[in-house]
């Protein structure tokens, strides 16, 4: 593996005295897509938010692009491309769907129109409904609405946590192939998912969480391919 | 767990109330020794030990500006009358944060500490709490700026040398009818203060005595600063004269106010309105207000003037009649250490019953049989930036 | 006229606390009790910066306006930032507000001791001008002009600006703001500071207005302004100062018609039947908070 | 010598007792200002009926005031809190601030109060009697924090919702807390003014107000003796200073100013806080024979709960349409449905959480209207868990299953007063219930963890548990597997079916299917609202009305048989995938409970 755009090592996350994450380490290779699977409770969203700076690290050390992030905060690592996509997708219901995407760019002030033309264009929903309260929008196209958002921000690393959740199949499809488009720009991503199923599918690079611990790594594909893994740590048959 | 903590905070607070119920039998009894008395009268007196004089003022919270002056008078008090020779002084002054409940406590550590007498505390109803206590332990207090109603009447221990309004405000109204011929007025008063509540009612009685009209009357809160509301209505009765108990923080706010929305008449004012922070507060507006006062800042008296110049030197202010009262009274005081010759409490208060026209900054101070000061009140009016007197 | 005038003058005082009071209360959902303090300060810095500076009031505002952000910045801080996370934010922070506010005062009492205190004579020439028969003082125009604008520039800047956008994102969903890079700290400090900022000029103008700072101005004023903000609408910068106003002109009717012994009852009596007549949810879509 | 210090000691303890009249309202969640201003009315008003001598000879003036101040308090709390009770947080702050300071106005503008020139009153309290006051105020909050009032009280303050469906009816609670405020507060008024011989209505201000809740707050509200920690604290300090010789001024209330700051920054809960936190006082009872007696539950097959064309709708959006359902005892019944469906809505309805718009329904007995309370429904037998987990987090497991058994527990407080036998008794079986059902569903060995540090399955199982101890006959378990794996899955899959054998009858919304097929009788499935299919699970893996709306495919596809049975045999692999994904992650979030911010409940929606 190359240079990794994003390593943890040693990460541990608590809630007061509970210990959410222990030990976890793992690389992300730059323009990879990286999956985080695991059941509900099992610290995914606990690794991401240590990475994006919402949560302090308790120990372990985060490295971005080769510089020690473990204490920036969140805005810090925004500006520097490190962007996250959070669960139950966070957007601001009150504000249009074009204040919205225009919060997305908050350090992005010279390219933010640009960057805005460019979303919409690949989401044209949005750009039909710019004027609308994100609010009244229907859960798929919010889930867009905050992929939209972040992009906003460039990206080089984009953090997606739970983009499937609360969707319908079809609409799983529609942002599953959104995540590959990405890919294709060249950006990093890591993804966080329980339909574990679709996305070590969508993977190069898969990590197995259960109980805050990294039980499995390995290529997606093998991973998707030991049902042992699939049945004992994911509770899928 | 919980039962233990309860049992141990029950059997401590049994002990608590064993200890202090014992203590209480033993206590109070004297002052430090026998070192107090001395020998000789008068002038001549000498007395070994300083004598402790402790005073409890508003020095922080709501009346901090009053305690403050106080204080500072009374360390000047206390550091002339120190040069004199024969008696000494050691003063104590604490806060009460105007807080009667920290009155209270102040008054508690004087009176176990020894002191020979108590000076304060700045406000009325904070003394209604705490003179009290006082008077069950014997130990004279000296009031120096309660003026309310029933303050002496707690006990006989209990003294002031602050004229109540009672005794200023009718001789203030007697001089603006005499003078300037007021028949018809505008009563304005914060209800919410002790102070000025019973100047109201000095005021009311007084005016009722003159047979002067009282067209409105209206009352405001010690905290308001904006009377323009009050004013426009007083102005709608077209009054000889607005008749005003208010404290200074009302008075200057009130005055200019007056004046800006076009009140010409005369302002009459309580003893709250006599303080130097009028005329500077209130610059041009000021003129033509009448305060009656216990005190006058212009008064010839030799021991004024040289009194408001070393206060205005030392501290860097002009004094005002809450500090000439503090000084006033620690003078009182003096004397009656020195016509007994003793820092005794007992000897203190026979001392203080016996007050008689003793020179002061206030002029001639005596202390009447109900303990309250008597001594000419003054009535003043503003006139070219000056109090000059009416009367 | 002349009450109609009265009554709007001395809401426009209870507007001008209020307004940098609702600032923080309703946007960042923090009640700051340390406000009348700043209020307070502001009157007194400021008086004590003509004095030995003798500046003009122009430049006195300015100068008082920095002075009262940087004392908002210290407020978030120290009194409200360490708080951050705990689930008895809210109430620990009305607690901690208060005890700086208890400390910035007696802070003021140590530089400036405890005596009310006062403008030069000079630095605002009382002018008075006639209003549709009714007298009024520039000066109160004046201030009445200041806190319409304030409103105005205000709300247009909560409402337009990043800045604004910022500070509703924060207060719909702080997670999210973080998530999408916002600096919630900074943020967060510079509405205190704006805030504050206020409340300090809020204090320099009452204090021109009355001709008397006191150690306790704030307090007085800061009772009213909690009932100006929930008449008017909890959060609602517009709703300060039409609250303010309604408050201003029904206390200056019931002086006039119930008696001026029942004014102070007035602004209670209102803030208590809004708050009871009407449905908390009235005041904006903020679910209860836990205290 | 003490003596310099009897008033001291005495306000200690009348400070306290005003401390204790904001700790009542505040270990039931409530802020309230209107304290002194209660205790103010007490006082004025005790001085028109305090006789000068004993009354009838031999009932000291005293009593006759405590007794009337206390009355005062009760009544004036009580009128006050018909209107203001239903406001929260900074709302009921600002209004009960009101009050109190109407009331102040009110009393200046008194005569027979002297207005602000104040009132002289006898001195008839001391040290003696200040403290006895105060130990019998601590030692009744003391019997009120184990009692089953107390645990109300203690779940009102964590969670209103959870506290209404254990049956605790929280309106009256709140109210109650109130009242013993007041009655706290009258007792402070009048002491305070027959110890300090004069009051004047602007003692009583805002400013004491706040003084009263500092001292509480500062005290701690976790513990009964909070109070008096603050107030020894707050009292003591400014004597501390001058008996060190700090200056008498600004640099008191400076010191003073920055402990507090500190103490609100660095102790979260108070002074209190540092005394070590009791591990929780109960143990495990697992003794059978110390379980309470409890009536029957409804016989197998009788019909509990029985909805006709049920609906609800918001602002023209129908969440539930018209939905027949009936349940009857010892019968699991299943609601499955893609997120959305309505199934939280529905059964909101059927406990009462949610007034249905269109529609009739049973429910125990009781008809389901727009009056019909949550907490009434719960306490004929219904008990439920919640999608956002709504434990006490604050509380211990087993508290929290306590807490639960407030259906069928007997009301200690008077017992415990007296430290009757029953009291013990009573507190013996509420344990041995609770214990029962904490090791049912096999949390036996953490009932003194804090329910906020449990993991999330453990956080699921112990909601259950707290929902068995009320003894229900019928149980609504909204998605309980949520975060579990499939080994603990299949265990609460076993613990469903067991209960259903016990006679319980159990609605349960779950998005695994797989369990689902495994335990329900009926399984009914929501779409948009509608109920398009219904059955047992055989039929429901069949039905391709189901499959399309997991899938979302068009159905004219699926209606050849070959179809459908293939689909149907994907149905529990994809279902099992798709729709399990939008449980929250509530663990993932953190047991802080942010996620409560970040993705509202139904329920909460729907409130």
């Amino acid at each position: 593996m190359s240079d990794p755009i994003l390593s943890v090592e040693g990460l541990q996350v608590n809630y007061g005295r509970v210990e959410a994450v222990r030990n976890v380490s793992f690389e992300v290779a730059a323009g990879s897509l990286v999956t985080l699977v695991g059941a509900n409770g099992a610290g995914k969203t606990s690794v991401l938010n240590a990475v994006s700076g919402l949560l302090r690290a308790r120990q372990g050390v985060i490295r971005f692009k080769g510089q020690d992030i473990t204490k920036w905060p969140a805005h810090r690592l925004v500006k520097a491309g490190l962007v996250q996509v959070p669960e139950g997708r966070e957007i601001l219901g009150t504000l249009t769907v074009a204040e919205n995407l225009s919060l997305g760019g908050w350090h992005r002030g010279s390219t933010l129109h640009k960057n805005v033309a460019g979303v919409y264009e690949r989401f044209p929903v949005l750009f039909e409904r710019r004027k609308l309260q994100a609010g009244a929008l229907s859960g798929g196209e919010q889930q867009m609405l905050s992929i939209a958002r972040a992009l906003i921000a460039e990206p080089e690393i984009l953090l997606l946590d739970e983009p499937s959740m609360g969707l319908a199949p079809l609409i799983v499809d529609e942002v599953f192939a959104v995540i590959e488009e990405i890919r294709l720009t060249g950006t990093t991503v890591v993804l966080v998912e329980q339909n574990a199923r679709r996305a070590l599918a969508a993977a190069d690079f898969g990590y197995v969480l259960e109980t805050g611990e990294i039980t499995h790594s390995g290529p997606a594909h093998e991973l998707l391919a030991d049902e042992k893994v699939i049945e004992a740590y994911l509770g899928l048959d | 767990m919980t039962r233990k903590l309860l049992s141990a905070a029950v059997c401590g607070s049994a002990l608590l109330l064993a200890i202090t119920g014992c203590s209480t039998a033993t206590s109070t009894e004297s002052t430090a020794g026998g070192g107090l008395t001395g020998s000789g009268t008068g002038a001549d007196c000498t007395i070994d030990s300083p004598i402790p004089i402790a005073a409890s003022f508003s020095l922080t919270g709501a009346a901090a500006q009053y305690g403050a002056g106080q204080k500072n008078a009374l360390e000047l008090a206390i550091e002339d009358l120190n040069k004199v020779g024969g008696v000494t002084y050691a003063l104590t002054v604490e806060d009460d944060a105007t807080d009667p409940k920290q009155a209270i406590q102040v008054f508690d550590t004087f009176i176990a500490a020894g002191a020979s007498i108590i000076i304060g505390p700045t406000l009325s109803n904070t003394a209604k709490q705490t003179d009290p206590i006082a008077q069950d332990a014997q130990v004279p207090v000296l009031g120096v700026s309660n003026t309310a109603a029933g303050i002496t009447e707690i006990g006989d221990y209990i003294f002031r040398d602050s004229l109540t309004e009672e005794s200023v405000i009718p001789q203030t109204v007697k001089a603006a009818v005499d003078k300037l011929g007021v028949k018809k007025v505008v009563v304005m008063y914060s209800n919410d203060d002790a102070f000025t509540e019973s100047g109201y009612q000095a005021f009311a009685a007084a005016l009722k005595d003159q047979n002067v009209e009282v067209a409105d009357t209206l009352t405001f809160s010690k905290s308001d600063t904006d009377f323009r509301a009050l004013l426009n209505k007083a102005k709608q009765s077209d009054a000889d004269a607005i008749v005003v108990s208010g404290l200074i923080d009302a008075a200057v706010p009130l005055v200019s106010q007056a004046r800006e929305i076009g009140i010409d008449t005369p302002i009459i004012g309580g003893n709250g309105f006599n303080s130097p922070a009028l005329l500077a507060g209130a610059g041009a507006a000021a003129e033509g207000v009448i305060v009656g006062a216990a005190w006058n800042s212009a008064s010839d008296n030799d021991q004024n003037v040289k009194f408001i110049a070393d206060y205005t030197a030392a501290y860097d202010a002009a004094p005002d009649q809450f500090s000439a009262q503090a000084y006033a009274g620690m003078q009182i005081i003096d004397d009656a250490v020195r016509s007994e010759c003793s820092g005794e409490r007992e000897d203190i208060k026979t001392g203080l019953g016996n007050v008689k026209d003793v020179p002061t900054v206030l002029g001639d101070v005596s202390l009447n049989e109900n303990r309250d000061a008597v001594h000419d009140a003054l009535v003043q009016i503003v006139q070219d930036g000056q109090f000059t007197i009416l009367n | 006229m002349q009450l109609f005038l009265d009554g709007i003058f001395l809401g426009s005082i209870y507007a001008l606390f209020a307004i940098g009071f609702t600032l923080v209360f309703g946007i960042l959902d923090r009640l700051n009790l340390a406000h009348a303090a700043v209020f307070t300060a502001g009157a007194l810095v400021g008086i004590e910066i003509v004095t030995r500076l003798g500046v003009p009031i122009w430049l006195l505002i300015p100068m008082v306006l920095v002075f009262g952000a940087v004392l908002g910045i210290l407020i978030e801080r120290i009194a409200f930032r360490p708080l951050a996370g705990r689930h008895d934010a809210h109430f620990a922070g009305l607690i901690s507000s208060i005890a700086f506010g208890a400390i910035l005062l007696s802070l003021l009492q140590a530089m400036y001791g405890a005596d009310t205190r006062r403008f030069p004579a000079d630095i605002f020439t009382p002018t008075r001008v006639e209003i549709l028969g009714a007298t009024v003082s520039l000066l109160q125009v004046v201030i009445l002009i200041i806190s319409v604008s304030l409103m105005i520039v205000l709300t247009w800047l909560v409402a337009k600006s990043k800045l604004g956008r910022g500070m509703r994102t924060i207060a719909e969903n702080p997670h999210a703001a973080a998530v999408l890079g916002l600096n919630v700290g900074r943020i967060s400090s510079t509405t205190f500071a704006l805030s504050s900022a206020l409340g300090a000029v809020a204090g320099v103008l009452f204090t021109l207005n009355v001709n008397a700072a006191s150690l306790g101005i704030g307090h007085a004023v800061e009772l009213k302004a909690l009932a100006v903000i929930v008449v008017g609408g909890m959060g609602s910068l517009p709703g300060a100062l039409i609250g303010g106003l309604i408050l201003g002109v029904a206390e200056v009717l019931a002086v006039n018609y119930i008696g001026s012994s029942w004014r102070d009852m007035v602004a209670f009596g209102l803030l208590f039947l809004i708050l009871i007549l009407r449905p908390q949810g009235l005041f904006g879509a903020r679910k209860t908070r836990e205290v | 010598m003490l003596v310099e210090y009897n008033s001291l000691i005495t306000l200690i303890a009348l400070t306290a007792i005003l401390a204790f009249s904001f700790y009542a309202v505040l270990i039931a969640g409530q802020l309230s200002l209107a304290q002194v201003g209660l205790a103010s009315l007490a006082a004025f008003t005790s001085s028109l009926v305090v006789p000068a001598e004993p009354l009838f000879g031999f009932i000291p003036p005293l009593a006759v005031g405590i007794v009337f101040g206390m009355c005062v308090g009760i009544i004036a709390a009580f009128i006050l809190g018909l209107p203001v009770i239903r406001l929260r947080g900074v709302f009921l702050a600002i209004a009960t601030l009101a009050f109190g300071e109407m009331v102040r106005i009110f009393l200046i503008n008194q005569s027979w109060t002297n207005g602000a020139q104040g009132m002289s009153f006898p001195k008839l309290v001391g040290i003696e009697i200040a403290w006895i006051a105060l130990v019998v105020v601590a030692f009744w909050f003391w019997r009120l924090s184990g009692s089953r009032l107390g645990r109300a009280f203690a779940a009102i303050r964590e969670d209103e919702l959870a506290a209404t469906s254990m049956g605790i009816d929280v309106a009256r609670y709140r109210m109650a807390s109130f009242v013993i405020a007041g009655a706290v507060a009258g007792l402070y008024g009048v002491l305070l003014t027959y110890f300090s011989r004069f009051a004047d209505p602007n003692e009583f201000s805002f400013t004491a107000a706040v003084d009263g809740l500092v001292t509480a707050v500062v005290g701690g509200v976790t513990l009964f003796v909070g109070p008096v920690l603050g107030s020894v604290f707050l009292s003591v300090l400014p004597e501390v200073q001058r008996v060190l010789g700090v200056d008498a001024g600004w640099i008191r209330p400076t010191v003073s100013g920055v402990l507090l700051l500190v103490v609100i920054l660095f102790l979260p809960g108070g002074l209190s806080g540092l005394i070590p936190r009791r591990k929780s006082a109960k143990r495990l009872i697992v003794d059978p024979a110390a379980r309470p007696d409890l009536p029957d539950l409804p016989a197998p097959g009788t019909e509990l709960v029985r909805l006709q064309s049920l609906g609800k709708s918001y602002g023209g959006v129908h969440a539930v349409r018209s939905v027949d359902l009936t349940v009857a005892a010892g019968e699991v019944l299943g609601l499955i449905g893609p997120n959305g469906a309505g199934k939280t809505t529905l059964v909101n309805m059927v406990t009462a959480l949610t007034p249905p718009s269109t529609g009739s329904g049973s429910v125990l007995g009781v008809n389901l209207t727009d009056s019909t309370k949550a907490h009434r429904l719960a306490q004929a037998g219904v008990a439920r868990t919640f999608q956002q987990i709504k434990l006490f987090n604050r509380l211990s497991a087993l508290e929290n299953v306590l807490v639960g058994g407030y259906r069928i527990t007997h009301d200690t407080l008077l017992r415990r007063l007296f430290f009757l036998p029953s009291a013990r008794r009573f507190e013996r079986e509420a344990v041995a219930m609770a214990s029962a059902q904490l090791i049912r569903v096999g949390l036996g060995d953490k009932a003194a963890n804090a329910a906020g540090d449990l993991s999330y399955g453990d956080q699921r199982r112990l909601e259950i548990a707290r929902a068995l101890a009320s003894h229900p006959s019928l149980l609504v378990l909204d998605e309980p597997a949520a975060g579990m794996n499939h080994v603990e899955a299949g265990r609460l899959s076993e613990l469903i079916r067991s209960l259903a054998a016990d006679g319980i009858a159990v609605l349960v919304i779950e998005h695994n299917v797989r369990m689902m097929l495994a335990t329900c009788d009926r399984i009914m499935v929501l779409n948009f609202g509608e109920v398009i299919a219904s059955g047992t699970p055989g039929e429901i893996a069949r039905d391709p009305k189901v499959l399309e709306a997991y899938l979302g495919s068009s159905g004219s596809d699926a209606d050849s048989d070959a179809a459908a049975v293939l689909a149907a045999e994907d149905l529990a692999e994809v279902t099992a995938e798709s729709v399990r994904d939008h449980n929250r992650g509530h663990a993932d979030a953190g047991p802080d409970g942010r996620s409560n911010e970040s993705g509202a409940t139904d329920v909460e929606d729907n409130r």
